[in-house]
């Protein structure tokens, strides 16, 4: 009998080496998986790339990882935030690498990854600082620059409720970017509030497919 | 004209059932002005269609927030997606309008709106570049003047650019403008400025009001 | 009030100029528009592109379409089937034009089409006929064909519910090509079993979102 | 070994929690003999997980077919999905295996199982070259021969290919054949088959067993 779940955020980041990527989900506070972070950051992984779509906030989460100089490289669209002070810190002194991406190439680029995708053409950025270096296009009639996928070793994710076989539904904004890291990252984590008996989620209306997740912990209404 | 009275204006031009994406800082504004009689779906890049005013006081939900990240509400028959979905909506010209804040936009429609460019400033771009380049329409919101007096709409921006050649209409304190293949061409002005003294302020070539557009 | 809604199969289809591309869902019976297949026949528009997974089964439907020659090209997957008879002697008497796609090349073709990528580098069909002409590319060291988006003046598909501003729910296997082909389709008229009140469709549960549907007719359990 | 047992013979290295796509035709009948103590997902292209057995007679589901547009269940625990999200599943190399038939495999493992290319063929491909470059693992499960008694496995393909060196392991009536980069190497044959007699009837270099697998 399969079962993905794991019995603590603990045992959902064991094994977790030196210089991995990890893709961490959330935009703002919504579907930010905090308990995993926290576990992240016990678990002591270093040299990390860190997928997200800010840089970190405040002194906690994302912002305390890279506080403990775990972090070699940030990959995404918004780091700069009026409580970004410890990403800014690290930028300002060269002690972190910033890949910044537009959110919608972010975005796509992680898809790209999960569906198998070499590379695609997208109009976002043509002719910015951001395309600069890339490979561009013009397709009937409009400047296109060249992205290729995002993959992740690892995926720490949030959703509302999933079963033993990893089936997951959201809450509201918190969906963001827990389907598509899920399905990019070889082995896609996700901290949930409920797990539920195999076939209490309705099939028409499961977000993501079990297929996608490879270890679940439930971790209450604190999540 | 203050920040509501521009966000008024903005919003009587936008019809009933549009999609539209409300950009992060003034476009926001609009929200709080479009007619109540009108039906508008507003989107938000982070997933959801359909988007209602603020929650009241103590009814907020960490789970339901804007691209500002701020407190929202869904509209009955509004829906929510995950990120990528939202932003193939977004770029695949389904939103029929899109409003965005600028520092600079050139006559040509070039925008520049998320970097001043400045050696050590920290960059950061989230769905401008997205918005910019993804909606059928794009208009934006600015004063048409910097706090020191010059122009934010220029011959060819100094800033670097969000997207090339987007633009389709300019709202501003002063004047409403329309991107055209000749030039800025003028659809609306306040009360009691005239066309040379418009001119004189922007810096650029205008061409008059054809005729009322309405 | 916005309503997207339209009395019947007849309206739904008013307008559709001749030389129209239309996509047309349906995966086998499951999720086929065969009211709005019918309605089209009524409508009398000619010299179509025809995008679906197949090219007609029987001598209904789609089939039907073919044999009043109003079809001048398709773009599918799986054109022969054993009940494909209709299009077979069209093609072998050179009466219709074929272009046969992958299956996943076509989804995805669709879908490039509905997010707004320009092309897009795809492992599927590399160094086999159907990439012939094609461009192609080695990236990590695999190689890839480069596909264009593939997009339509009309949408025909079949959904299980919808309300007034065009959302729509799906039933099993009956959702397949609906929500790419609405949203890469100018005007998607979608054939539904039930409209529902503002509101009755959960918003976590929404498939489709009404931005993607223009057009809107109950035909009961006919459907 | 008849269908059944070649059949069988799959069904007994597919591990338990394998993701695994049967194709249509031979492969279907794997789905029989999966060893019931062993939880296996079956995925179908046209958008579904968990796929379970045909339903009893009368309880067909119209809104509920597998690739084959034949009537099937969905386990408890199953999921649907639209198409393009199904196919980027498979593109995305997330099946551990999928199960094809062919008409050859050349000891590249070039497949070829679409297209006769007969002058006079209408083609049809379906989701087979998808399936061909997406799974992790791709299983060709065919006869050995052709009716005519020609070997099906070549040095190359001459029939037009469904996708270049993508078969990971040939399942025949006679062997079981892993693809290397030195060559075809045996893993399995039915009892009472030489080695030189294999050989033989295959007509390409055949590496020898080199220990028990399991």
């Amino acid at each position: 009998m399969i079962s993905k779940i794991v019995p603590s955020p603990e045992a959902a980041l064991a094994g977790v080496p030196d210089g991995s990527t990890i893709m961490i989900g959330g935009f703002g506070g919504a579907g930010q998986p905090a308990q995993l972070i926290d576990a992240l950051i016990d678990q002591g992984a270093r040299d990390l790339v860190i997928v997200n779509n800010n840089a970190g906030n405040g002194e906690t989460g994302l912002a305390a990882l890279l506080k403990a100089r775990r972090v070699r490289r940030i990959i995404c669209s918004f780091p700069r935030q009026a409580d970004s002070q410890v990403f800014d810190a690290l930028y300002r002194s060269g002690e972190i690498e910033l890949e910044l991406v537009p959110q919608g190439n972010l975005s796509e680029r992680i898809r790209a990854a999960a569906a198998g995708i070499g590379a695609f053409f997208t109009p976002t950025g043509y002719g910015t600082l951001l395309a600069e270096g890339k490979e561009t296009r013009m397709i009937d009639g409009r400047g296109h620059v060249l992205e290729y996928p995002l993959r992740a070793d690892y995926a720490l994710i949030k959703a509302l409720r999933a079963d033993r076989w990893g089936n997951l539904v959201y809450r509201k904004t918190g969906r963001n970017f827990g389907p598509t890291m899920a399905a990019a990252a070889a082995c896609a984590i996700a901290q949930v509030r409920d797990v539920v008996e195999l076939g209490e989620l309705d099939p028409e209306v499961i977000v993501t497919p079990g297929i996608y997740v490879q270890r679940v912990v439930a971790v209450g209404s604190a999540a | 004209m203050n920040r509501d009275q521009l966000a008024a204006r903005v919003a009587r031009d936008i019809p009933e059932g549009a999609y539209v994406n409300l950009g992060i800082g003034l476009p926001t504004l609009v929200a709080n002005h479009l007619p109540k009689d009108r039906e508008i779906f507003l989107h938000s890049e982070n997933g959801l269609l359909g988007m209602g005013p603020a929650p009241e006081p103590g009814a907020e939900d960490p789970d339901l927030i804007n691209a500002g990240k701020q407190p929202v509400t869904l509209l009955t028959g509004g829906a929510y997606f995950h990120h990528a979905d939202s932003f193939a909506m977004m770029r695949g010209g389904h939103l029929d309008i899109c409003v965005l804040g600028a520092f600079q936009v050139s006559v040509q429609g070039d925008l520049a709106n998320w970097h001043t460019g400045a050696p050590d400033a920290i960059p950061a771009v989230g769905g401008a570049m997205d918005l910019a380049v993804g909606a059928r329409q794009v208009f934006v919101m600015m004063e048409h003047l910097t706090k020191t007096g010059e122009s934010k709409i220029v011959q060819r921006c100094s800033y670097p650019l969000t997207g090339v050649a987007c633009v389709d209409r300019i709202y501003t304190d002063l004047a409403v403008l329309q991107v055209t293949p000749e030039g800025l061409r003028i659809l609306d002005m306040i009360d009691g400025l005239g066309l040379a003294e418009l001119a004189r302020l922007t810096g650029v070539p205008l061409l008059p009001l054809l005729a009322p557009i309405h």
